[in-house]
């Protein structure tokens, strides 16, 4: 099979497996969970194999496996769509196809499958425990399987075929269709649970914010389609003349040139699919899902597809200068903006949302200040580790609502870090596997793919000379470390601080078997971007990474000389965030003793309450009154005064036109007159046949003789 | 007066005196054996035309199928066949003064057209009718196409006379 | 030697001779002479039909193993003449209620539709009544007077058995003409003519039983149909109908019904010959040289009565052995078996020779044969499968043999 | 010889012969006869025309063996028919066979 035949058939398992289970195993939980896994394994093998024939290739970049069809016609040309591997999409391909793998094994486990159905579970609702009685008569609560186990395997075969195709895309349009099968799989996952209001509403939240970026997104696609003809990455990266006119600046409204323009619009999208201020308000809500859902969008797919646009659009933003400083802005603000929110945030998985946020900010700024190797590699590694620690904090809760059947309490929050404590004992391979994707989050120096992504983003900072970047990036590098050391901490040392946390169970080996796989990456995978002239250790591994992926374009990114600042400033915020955070955190027993319970940042800045107010409320005060001024008041008044009216105009048809002249003249006159003659005629209609011949002989002899006589004459 | 011509004197009277007969005999049975005859007549009439073929097909047909139907059509209505009553209709009167009529026009019709004394030409030596025939039944450029739609009329009129004719009680019964 | 050649010619000529002689304008003795070859033809007819009685009395004995007329005469010879007699003086009786026109002519019909028959027989190449060339139809044309004969003669009887008999012998009669006609066609194809005389002659040097073994076959069925008598005897089944049509008649007009019958066989027997086993030809032995001498007026008159003896022995042969058919089974093996095949075999017979009439005639004589052979083989294997399934049917699907002896 | 005439007033003969039956019977199947007698008088023209004109074309015969086809076509339905109906109505005259009138 050729390579290219390979990539088109990548994102059709996940497809096929979601109408199989739709469709035909749906009642089945061991069929459907076998499709998904099968399919999303059947995926990752192409994936695989795909990704080693692109490390093979010379030169990927100026020859990548392309493949298109006509699709479309358009006048007298085709709108082509089809598939293509450069240099990023094969290092995207490559973590997104094991990370979707990873999550869809840790599914089976997280959802409890092999337990027995819940006592009272119901549609929409987490399971909530099954009570059996073991051999010696002694009644245990425990996990019981999701209701809905089949359905989620679909969904999760729908969002991995969405992501497939928006990364083997080779045009805008088909991403924007992935990126859109992604938007409405986010919508139907987080409200998964569709039983609990929260779910619902953090549905709703998620569609319609990321729905906002779209619009603008759609926006610059079409604007770039009307200005190029062609929506096609190479088509129009490699038009250099086309470049050149877009480049043009002072074009368009603020003094932003085309290119700008677009690339701004595209941007926005971003910013409601990888969750930017001022769009992120939806991700931390999002949490409401069930957590393999949560690594799905926050660290593997969605977030990663909006960063990933954007480094696609690369070559289109890096035209105008305006622009590349609004997106710097955004992702440097956004990146402190998170981080502050997180120390705050009790509920483990909140602590990782926020986190996201601010680690994707971090990639969004390193692209604006041009630093686009910088940003994927980090986008790389921050999938693996936060992946990584999504699903760990679901092995946590996990473990923890164990604990919460254990003991029958089902007020203690199993999500509440301060309930926790002691887990390290509980679950030793959660533990360690958290501390590994932890301390990558934070940047451990040297051992951690997160340090080394991280510091190359600073590293970019530093030399091209963007010090207000560096600045608060180093400051949210060291909040970060400092929040995860929090989490750490409070999750797993010191001692149980609950009855709960002093039953916690490991999980089964379906949810520990991808946090040992995805901890192996979270370590490993930054050793393939080392810098070369790194002290000691540069020069030892070749720095693959930065080679491969900066052969996607058509210039390749020089490589920054190393600098002892940037290095210093990683180490010193890196190692000071773990250890003052380990130091602060050990002796805090509960919420109240924690200084960092701060009203402002526990509340989140209150956007929610302004975006209630300032966009939310006008807009259902605006529809209210427009029901009722003009819909009940306008267009029903409208419809109350024609109804009358032409109640009216038809009585007076009828009783003065209609009933004397149409009916009684035209048309019981007819029916009498026609009655009549019928009446007068119908003897003539004997049914007897030789009655008829007779007749019609007669009138045969009298039409020939008189045509004999009359023109006989002149024959 | 030719041999040919006592002949066909012959022939014609008895026919027309047949045909006669078919149309005022008050026995079906008997009309129908009158029509036979009458057939025959027209059969001989063929044959003094020189046109064997029709001569023969008249038989077959006719005598051997159509005569033979009618008999078995007078049998199945077996209430008619001993009715005693008048065979004619009341109207009958009219119907001869239109038949004598038609009869008269039609000669007077002739009476002034110049073809009418035409005789005969001889037959052509070696000129064999029958396959003159068959070329002109099938020939492409003949009339293969009002025989072959003469065809489908005949299977046409054969199961819609099977349709008409048979009794659904009758078919039950059998089974 | 014209007496040896041509003898009707020469009898004809002299008698025209003998008549214009004694002052007879020459059409009249024309006509004349004609007439008296018809009532010679007919008189020496009717002198075979006497020996067919004896004949067929003969035959039918020893199929039952019995003598035979025995007493008078030589081998019992006179004894037909005895049962003329008989018929003779017997009291003729008209039923009351009768149609009785009707009546009296349908014996007479019966017995003209066998005798105009004769007018197309070629006995010899020049001793026949007339060589038409529509005599293959002129055959089926006749078949109408007969069915007429018979309708009339069970209608006319006022008499029910009569009458049934006569509309199941006229069924039969009518859907049996199908076929035959059918079958009729293929010598017309194979020798390109109607006529008795050109169809004789096509069949040197190979008759058309070879050429169309199936057609022969269709023909014998359909002919033995068209008389009436068993395996078809419908019209009279004595067991059922005690002896159908002609149950009313007696004395000498039952003899001309009778007598009308077994000439009709003999004839039908005459024309199996003619049709398919090559007429007065030796199939081709008077045709070699040192043969010459048979190929002459009364061999050739001698070698087509001998054929027609031995078709006729042959429908004997049928009757005396085969069961009596039920009418339903009889019209469906006519209209769902006979008349398909005789068209199929008609089609096939016409495409074979359309392509093959140019090959030389023993390539066209093989290929005729052996596309009758295949559409024989399917019909059979056809009629094989078609009953199986019906005896399985009525008995249950049938167990293969080896499970049945238990292995 | 004879001319061509003869055989026209003989043929116009039977036609009307056969016309007063088809308007005088009462019985449907003798109705039907008058019709047969017709055809055959169309029929004798038609074989006629064609030995008295030119023999080579042989039109009036392909139309009269169309005629033989038409007539055993119109005999069988109308059979059927006139039996059809003596089994509904248990008459075969024409003129009580009237159902369809006013």
């Amino acid at each position: 099979m050729t390579t290219e035949t390979l990539i088109w058939l990548i994102p059709l398992p996940p497809a096929l497996a979601f109408f199989l289970i739709v469709l035909f195993t749906n009642k089945n939980k061991a069929l459907s969970h076998t499709v998904g896994v099968g399919a999303a394994v059947l995926s990752w093998l192409a994936s695989m194999v795909v990704f080693f024939r692109a490390l093979s290739v010379e030169h990927l970049g100026e020859h990548p496996f392309v493949s298109s069809v006509n699709w479309l016609p358009t006048g007298d040309t085709w709108f082509r769509i089809g598939v293509a591997i450069d240099p990023l999409g094969a290092a995207v391909l490559f973590f997104v196809s094991i990370t979707i793998f990873m999550i869809f094994l840790y599914s089976v486990g997280y959802h409890n499958f092999g337990q027995p159905a819940g006592d009272h579970d119901r549609k929409g609702l987490p399971p909530h425990g099954a009570t059996v009685t073991d051999e010696h008569g002694h009644q245990h609560v425990v996990p019981s399987v999701e209701p809905m186990y089949s359905r989620f395997f679909a969904f999760l075969g729908l969002f991995a075929f969405g992501m497939y195709t928006l990364v083997v895309s080779d045009n805008l349009l088909t991403l924007f269709v992935g990126w859109e099968i992604m938007g409405l799989c986010s919508y139907l996952l987080i409200g998964f649970w569709y039983g609990k209001p929260s779910a619902r509403a953090a549905a709703i939240k998620a569609f319609m914010t990321t729905r906002i970026g779209d619009v603008f997104m759609l926006l610059g696609i079409g604007l770039l389609y009307s200005l190029t003809g062609t929506l096609n990455f190479r088509e129009i990266f490699g038009n250099e003349e086309l470049m050149h006119t877009l480049a043009t600046p002072g074009t368009t409204l603020f003094g932003l040139s085309l290119a700008g323009l677009i690339a701004l619009l595209l941007f926005i999208g971003t910013v409601g699919k990888s969750a930017q201020w001022p769009l992120h308000v939806w991700l931390p809500d999002a949490m409401e899902g069930p957590t393999p859902v949560s690594a799905m969008i926050h660290a593997a797919t969605m977030v990663s597809a909006g960063v990933y646009a954007v480094i696609r659009m690369f070559p289109l933003l890096s035209l105008d200068h305006n622009t590349m400083t609004v997106v710097a802005f955004i992702g440097t603000f956004t990146a402190i903006f998170a981080a502050t929110i997180a120390v705050a945030q009790n509920d483990i998985k909140r602590v990782l949302a926020y986190s996201t946020i601010s680690q994707l900010g971090f990639m969004i700024a390193a692209l604006g200040i041009g630093a686009y190797v910088a940003a994927a590699f980090h986008l790389v590694t921050h999938a693996f580790f936060k992946a990584l620690l999504f699903l760990g904090s679901g092995s946590v809760i996990h473990g923890m609502e164990h604990g919460v059947l254990h003991t029958g309490n089902h007020s203690v929050d199993p999500q509440d870090m301060f309930n926790m404590g002691g887990l390290r004992k509980k679950m030793p391979i959660t533990f360690w596997t958290f501390l590994i994707g932890g301390f990558a989050l934070s940047g451990f120096p040297l051992l951690t793919a997160g340090f080394w992504s991280k510091d190359e983003i600073l590293a970019d900072a530093w030399a091209n000379g963007h010090l207000a970047v560096f600045i608060t990036l180093a400051t949210a590098a060291f909040l970060t470390a400092f929040y995860t050391m929090r989490q750490i901490t409070l999750t797993f040392l010191g001692e149980p601080r609950t009855k709960e946390a002093e039953h916690a169970q490991e999980t089964p080996w379906t949810m520990t078997v991808p946090l040992m796989v995805l901890s192996v990456f979270a370590i490993g995978y930054g050793w393939v971007g080392i810098p070369e002239d790194f002290p000691l250790l540069g020069g030892l591994l070749p720095s693959w990474f930065h080679e491969f992926v900066g052969g996607t374009l058509a210039e390749h990114p020089e490589v920054i000389p190393f600098n002892p600042v940037p290095l210093t400033v990683s180490l010193v915020v890196a190692l000071g965030g773990l250890l003052l955070g380990w130091l602060y955190y050990r002796n805090v027993n509960s919420a109240k003793e924690d200084f960092f319970q701060i009203p402002l940042l526990k509340n989140k800045y209150h956007f929610d309450e302004a975006y209630q107010v300032v966009f939310i409320g006008p807009v259902i005060w605006l529809s209210e009154v427009f029901t009722k001024w003009a819909d009940q008041g306008v267009i029903d008044g409208i419809l109350h005064f024609f109804g009358p009216a032409t109640g009216g105009i038809g009585a007076f048809i009828r009783n003065k036109i209609d009933l004397p002249i149409i009916n009684e003249f035209i048309g019981d006159g007819l029916a009498a007159v026609t009655q009549e003659t019928g009446r007068t005629l119908r003897p003539i209609q004997t049914g007897r046949i030789q009655q008829y011949m007779m007749l019609s002989l007669v009138i045969l002899a009298v039409v020939g003789a008189l045509l004999y006589f009359m023109l006989g004459a002149g024959l | 007066m030719t041999t040919a011509q006592i002949i066909f004197l012959v022939v014609a009277a008895v026919t027309l005196a047949s045909a006669f007969m078919v149309v005022t005999t008050r026995n079906l049975i008997h009309a129908a054996l009158w029509l036979v005859a009458t057939l025959f007549g027209v059969a001989v009439t063929y044959a003094l035309l020189d046109a064997g073929f029709l001569a023969v097909v008249q038989v077959v047909v006719y005598i051997g199928a159509i005569a033979i139907l009618f008999i078995f059509a007078v049998m199945l209505t077996r209430k008619e066949m001993r009715d005693q009553g008048p065979q004619l209709n009341s109207g009958w009167w009219i119907s001869a003064l239109l038949a004598v009529l038609t009869f008269g026009g039609l000669v007077g019709m002739l009476w002034g057209w110049r073809g009418m004394d035409t005789l005969a030409s001889e037959m052509p030596v070696g000129f064999d009718s029958i396959n003159a025939l068959g070329d002109a039944l099938i020939s492409p450029n003949a009339f293969v196409l009002p025989f072959e739609v003469a065809s489908v009329l005949l299977l046409a009129a054969l199961v819609g006379a099977v349709y008409v004719a048979f009794n659904p009680r009758s078919g039950d019964s059998r089974k | 030697m014209d007496f040896l050649k041509d003898p009707l010619k020469l009898a004809a000529d002299w008698l025209i001779g003998l008549m214009t002689g004694w002052g007879m304008p020459e059409g009249v003795a024309t006509g004349v002479a004609a007439f008296l070859g018809i009532f010679v033809l007919i008189a020496i007819l009717m002198v075979i039909d006497i020996f067919l009685v004896w004949l067929e009395r003969k035959v039918v004995a020893r199929f039952q193993d019995r003598i035979g007329p025995n007493r008078l005469g030589p081998f019992g010879l006179i004894q037909p003449f005895a049962d003329i007699i008989k018929l003779l003086i017997k009291e003729d009786i008209t039923p009351a209620n009768a149609d009785k026109v009707v009546y009296n002519l349908a014996p007479m019909l019966s017995m003209m539709s066998v005798l105009i028959l004769w007018a197309i027989i070629p006995l010899a190449p020049n001793i026949l009544g007339v060589d038409l060339n529509v005599a293959a139809l002129y055959i089926v044309a006749t078949g109408a007077i007969g069915t007429l004969s018979i309708i009339m003669a069970g209608w006319s009887s006022n008499n029910k058995f009569a009458l049934l008999g006569a509309f199941r012998q006229v069924a039969v009669m009518v859907s049996f003409e199908i076929p035959m006609v059918a079958s009729l066609l293929i010598p017309t194809i194979l020798s390109g003519s109607m006529g008795m005389n050109a169809i004789t002659r096509a069949q040197y040097p190979l008759p058309f039983f070879i050429l169309s073994p199936l057609a022969a076959l269709i023909f014998l069925i359909a002919a033995i149909a068209e008389l009436g008598r068993a395996p078809f005897d419908m019209g009279e089944a004595e067991s059922e109908l005690i002896s159908g049509y002609n149950v009313e008649y007696s004395g000498m007009k039952f003899g001309m019904f009778y007598a009308g019958e077994l000439l009709h066989a003999f004839t039908f027997g005459g024309f199996w010959g003619i049709l398919f086993f090559g007429g007065y030809g030796l199939f081709g032995l008077e045709k070699l040289p040192a043969l010459a001498f048979l190929d002459n007026v009364y061999i050739n008159m001698l070698t087509l009565i001998v054929k027609a003896v031995i078709g006729y022995w042959i429908i004997m042969w049928v009757k005396y052995t085969m069961m009596r058919i039920r009418i339903d089974h009889m019209l469906a093996f006519n209209w769902k078996f006979l008349t398909p095949l005789s068209f199929a075999l008609l089609i096939v017979t016409a495409l074979v020779h359309a392509l093959a009439k140019d090959a030389s005639p023993w390539v066209y004589g093989l290929s005729m044969f052996l596309s009758n052979l295949v559409l024989g083989w399917i019909v059979v294997e056809f009629l094989r499968r078609y009953s199986r399934a019906e005896r399985e049917k009525v008995e249950g699907p049938a167990k293969p043999a080896m499970e049945a002896a238990g292995h | 010889m004879i001319p061509l005439s003869w055989y026209l007033i003989f043929a116009a003969g039977l036609f009307s012969l056969g016309l007063f039956g088809v308007l005088a019977r009462r019985n449907a199947v003798a109705i039907l006869l008058g019709v047969e007698l017709m055809l055959n008088a169309v029929n004798i023209n038609l074989a006629a025309f064609w030995r008295y004109g030119n023999v080579a074309d042989m039109t009036g015969q392909v139309f009269a063996i169309i005629v033989f086809a038409v007539a055993a076509a119109e005999v069988a339905v109308g059979l059927a028919l006139v039996i059809s109906v003596y089994r509904s109505r248990n008459t075969v005259v024409a003129d009580e066979i009237d159902m369809l009138k006013w």
